[in-house]
């Protein structure tokens, strides 16, 4: 058990440097043979896995497996000291339970993408350099969601957007490809330099770069408010809201539907890091000075983020009814997705006021949504992943992805039609699938807060699963189309990275009070004690 | 020739100008850190780099001691872009 | 790219140690003087920009191709998570400084500029990133220079 | 107010950047801003370290001597931000590379009109 307590201490450091090692690693053990090194990046992201499932196992029991490395459910790493010493000078990772929640989610999706990348990717010329720039990608994505430091989450941002732009122009012989990685790298470079411009503003008024450095000095001056607004656009541009979504359907549609799901992890990290900004770095004004302030400030930024949020919801549907192409739509069904997270959570931020005896707190109506809102972080990844990874498989059969063209594939296609029926119900919000679980958890609540803003949700939810029926009508029943008769099922890796994924779905949907209990309830009370992130450092 | 999106472009333009202006007035005054806040972590690390890292210069103490990890990034992300470069420019058959 | 004049040739023929050591140079002082691995080896790679620019793209690939560009870089950056990795293993922190004061080498405690002998890893970890910014810039530009000259159809 | 004009450098090589992404139509002018948003960012990053009559942060003489030094830890952010930047660069103009092997052209009005 001693092996065990020390690996459980160390994870933190170890979950990024075992994808960077295996990196570093690929160029040259893809010199011997292209299996050895599919192999050996499946073990290298199987391991990483395995790391984030005893450090979120740890956090979330309080220190079932090393219990002097967990205080208050917080797990502290620094690198190059056994401490960060008074001045926090060192570069410290601090999980807490919303970290470990979203690196859960960040263990789930890279097994899959490269398990399936096996059989999908196999003609392909330049694999070393993808599995690479992959295990890269799972890096960068991981230390975004586990850094406590503002500069290394900088950097973290930078070495994903890098990447996923390379692997968006994967095949640089399509023209629209290349275009949407440039569109990709000049919007995720931008909102990444305004982050640097905030890290550079908060460094210049309190000396520090640890975020629970900063959010204990932070005061309410003017270039606080600037750094607050800069963070919020920039991560916001990263995540695809509304009104600068554009790049995301496509991005995600013209990428290697491989990519696309890891793709999916990195934009939930953005999402990740702006809730956390909000709720830890700014929880000082948000819970304390809110009540002294004539302008009150959570109400003001949740009603700001809860319109762009019903901006993307109707966006995203409405745009993902007008596609001819699968893999757009699906593109913009993500768009519209990441619309019902911010709902719910804008919500609930509009919600903290004070209470009779005058302390700040969320009503219960609000808890009760940000719990759903990240709930349904998990779940959006998990549906619109794997209903990418049937489009792939589609495209991967069939050579053709536009939907006028497609038809009738589900007599050759067995499991791949199963798969994305799951995907079809999850992501559209039916029972008894996990998509229905979260959004009923947004639709109560908000429908507490303002009933409109429910109704809206809902009719969005029904517009999508007629679209998706559509589509599923178009792709997999209808005539049978003479180009497609000879399209075989698609190989085992692929239908197994697709089983993984929508056993979790199936597991989640049967049984989600286990979840939302043991794992969501934890992580938004961790949002919303900020005291507690703040005292770990 | 002002077009629809040009107008909201020039808007919003405006609006991050303002805020970067208003960022440039209200920063300390240039030359003078301290006025802003007592730069602890970098006295801390002048004071201390010789002891502690054994290094003269405390940029390199800063960047592959106390900052090791973001230099571990920093090389990540060089990497990154050289396995893209390659990835974009190879060739496409076999 | 294609080739340049003779008197370019032979200027860069001349230059080409003198910069290539003053590259090397910065990286050894790099816990010393102003610089370490990632400016030395900005250094050395524009050098090797310049032997290409005077020799053209296609007689460089011919001497030096990327892939193996891109082993190096590997290979220095494996040797610098390596370090980091060593860290853990001797020092019982990823990243810890395990080479100060042990009495191997670069174990002393700098007193100024003379001693070379002093700061850790440190040292080491500027020759590891040197050689990977080296390999990498240089792989960068040879690419693109390569595959620009392939697109004006080759004029070599 | 006229000590703070380095920030009001700071800021004009930001919106200069800026202007060029959002409005300039050729795809090199816009990395061109890219990178200009980039120097400015670096140059604010460096002016919050300086301190009047400082030098560099390196020790020459012993541990003993105590002089005035500016701040090192914006430096090495700077000397970060500048690598990651380049890789930035590299990347994107690849990009442009390809966009000109596929189109022909650099304008984006252009580009549009080839799509459709």
């Amino acid at each position: 058990m001693d092996f065990l307590a020390t690996l459980v201490n160390h994870s933190p450091a170890l979950i990024i440097a075992v994808p960077l090692l295996g990196a570093f690693l690929t160029p040259l053990i893809g010199k011997i043979n292209g299996k050895v090194r599919n192999v050996f990046v499946i073990l290298v992201v199987a391991c990483t896995s395995f790391l984030i499932a005893l450090l979120a196992y740890n956090v979330f029991t309080n220190g079932a497996l090393s219990a002097d490395a967990v205080t208050n459910n917080i797990q502290t790493y620094v690198f190059g000291a056994k401490d960060i010493g008074t001045p926090a000078v060192r570069i410290a990772f601090e999980v807490d339970a919303m970290n470990a929640f979203m690196a859960l989610i960040a263990a789930i999706l890279p097994l899959a993408a490269v398990v399936y990348s096996w059989a999908f990717m196999k003609d392909e010329t330049g694999q070393d350099k993808y599995y690479t720039l992959i295990l890269l990608m799972t890096a960068g994505m991981l230390g975004m969601m586990l850094t406590g430091d503002m500069f290394n989450f900088f950097v973290f941002l930078e070495i994903t957007s890098i990447a996923t732009a390379a692997l968006i122009a994967f095949r640089i012989d399509q023209k629209y490809s290349v275009q949407a990685a440039f569109k990709y790298i000049v919007i995720s470079s931008i909102g990444a330099l305004f982050v640097l411009f905030a890290v550079a503003l908060f460094y210049g008024q309190y000396n520090a770069l640890n975020m629970a450095v900063i959010g204990d000095s932070i005061k309410y001056t003017m270039l606080d408010k600037i750094a607050l607004v800069l963070l919020i656009a920039s991560l916001a541009l990263k995540t695809g809201i509304a009104p600068m979504h554009m790049w995301l359907p496509e991005a995600y549609g013209r990428a290697p539907s491989s990519v696309t799901v890891v793709i999916i992890g990195t934009t939930l990290g953005s999402l990740y890091a702006m809730f956390r900004m909000i709720f830890t770095v700014y929880g000082k004004h948000i819970w304390d000075l809110g009540k002294t302030m004539a302008l009150q400030l959570p109400q003001l930024l949740g009603i700001l983020l809860v319109a762009l949020a019903i901006l993307t919801i109707i966006l995203g549907v409405f745009m993902a009814l007008k596609q001819s192409d699968l893999k757009k739509m699906i593109g913009f069904a993500a768009v519209a997705e990441i619309g019902y997270m911010l709902l719910a959570v804008g919500s609930a931020i509009a919600t903290i006021s004070l209470n009779e005896s005058g302390v700040t707190v969320m009503t219960s109506a609000g808890q009760m949504a940000l719990k759903g809102g990240i709930f349904h972080v998990l779940n959006d990844a998990l549906d619109v992943g794997l209903l990418f990874l049937v489009a792939g498989a589609v495209y991967f059969a069939a050579k053709e992805t536009s939907l006028n063209k497609l038809g009738g594939l589900a007599r050759n296609m067995k499991y791949t039609t199963v798969f994305f029926l799951i995907g079809l119900f999850a992501v559209s919000g039916l029972p008894p699938l996990n998509g229905f679980a979260s959004k009923l958890m947004i639709y109560e609540s908000t429908y507490a807060i303002n009933p409109i803003l429910s109704i809206a949700a809902i009719l969005c939810s029904i517009l999508l699963l007629a679209t998706f029926v559509k589509v599923f009508h178009s792709v997999f029943l209808g005539p049978k189309i003479p180009k497609f008769s000879n399209v075989k099922e698609v190989p085992k890796s692929m239908l197994i990275g697709m089983a993984i994924i929508a056993v979790i779905i199936i597991f989640i949907g049967l049984f989600p009070n286990l979840i939302v209990e043991n794992i969501v309830k934890p992580a938004s009370e961790a949002l919303m004690n900020y005291g507690l992130y703040l005292g770990g450092i | 020739m002002m077009s629809k999106r040009n107008i909201v472009g020039i808007f919003f333009f405006l609006v991050i100008a303002l805020l970067f202006v208003i960022a440039a007035l209200t920063t300390h005054e240039f030359g003078h850190p301290e006025k802003s806040v007592i730069p602890d972590m970098d006295d801390h690390i002048i004071d201390n780099t010789q002891t502690e890292t054994g290094a003269n210069n405390a940029v390199t103490s800063v960047v592959f001691d106390y900052r090791g990890f973001d230099t571990l990034g920093e090389a990540t992300v060089l990497f990154t872009a050289v396995a893209g470069v390659i990835l974009l420019f190879r060739r496409l058959k076999k | 790219m294609s080739e340049m004049s003779k008197i370019v040739k032979t200027i860069s023929n001349i230059a080409f140690p003198l910069v290539l050591i003053f590259g090397l140079y910065v990286i050894a002082h790099g816990h010393l003087t102003p610089g370490g691995g990632f400016q030395g080896g900005a250094v050395v790679a524009s050098a090797c920009a310049m032997i290409l620019v005077a020799y053209g793209s296609v007689w460089t690939m011919k001497k030096i191709k990327e892939k193996h560009l891109s082993l190096f870089e590997s290979v220095g950056a494996i040797g610098f998570i390596g370090l980091a990795f060593l860290g853990l293993l001797f020092g019982l922190v990823f990243f810890k400084n395990f080479l100060l004061g042990e009495g191997l080498i670069f174990s002393e405690i700098g007193q100024g500029l003379s001693n070379i002998n002093t700061a850790g890893v440190l040292p080491l970890m500027n020759f590891a990133v040197g050689l990977k910014v080296i390999a990498g810039l240089f792989a960068i530009i040879l690419v693109m220079a390569y595959a620009t000259n392939k697109l004006k159809g080759g004029e070599n | 107010m006229i000590y703070n004009i380095p920030y009001f450098a700071v800021a004009a090589l930001i919106l200069i950047g800026l202007y060029a992404v959002v409005f300039k139509r050729n795809l090199i002018k816009i990395v061109i801003g890219i990178t200009l948003i980039e120097s400015g960012v670096n140059l604010f990053l460096i002016t919050l370290g300086f301190r009047e009559n400082s030098v560099a942060p390196i020790h020459t003489a012993g541990t003993t001597e105590k002089t005035l030094m500016s701040l090192p830890v914006p430096q090495a952010l700077t000397l970060t931000s500048i690598v990651i930047g380049v890789a930035v660069l590299a990347l994107m103009l690849s990009l442009v590379i390809h966009i000109y092997r596929h189109y022909g052209t650099l304008d984006v009005r252009k580009i549009k009109e080839v799509d459709e």
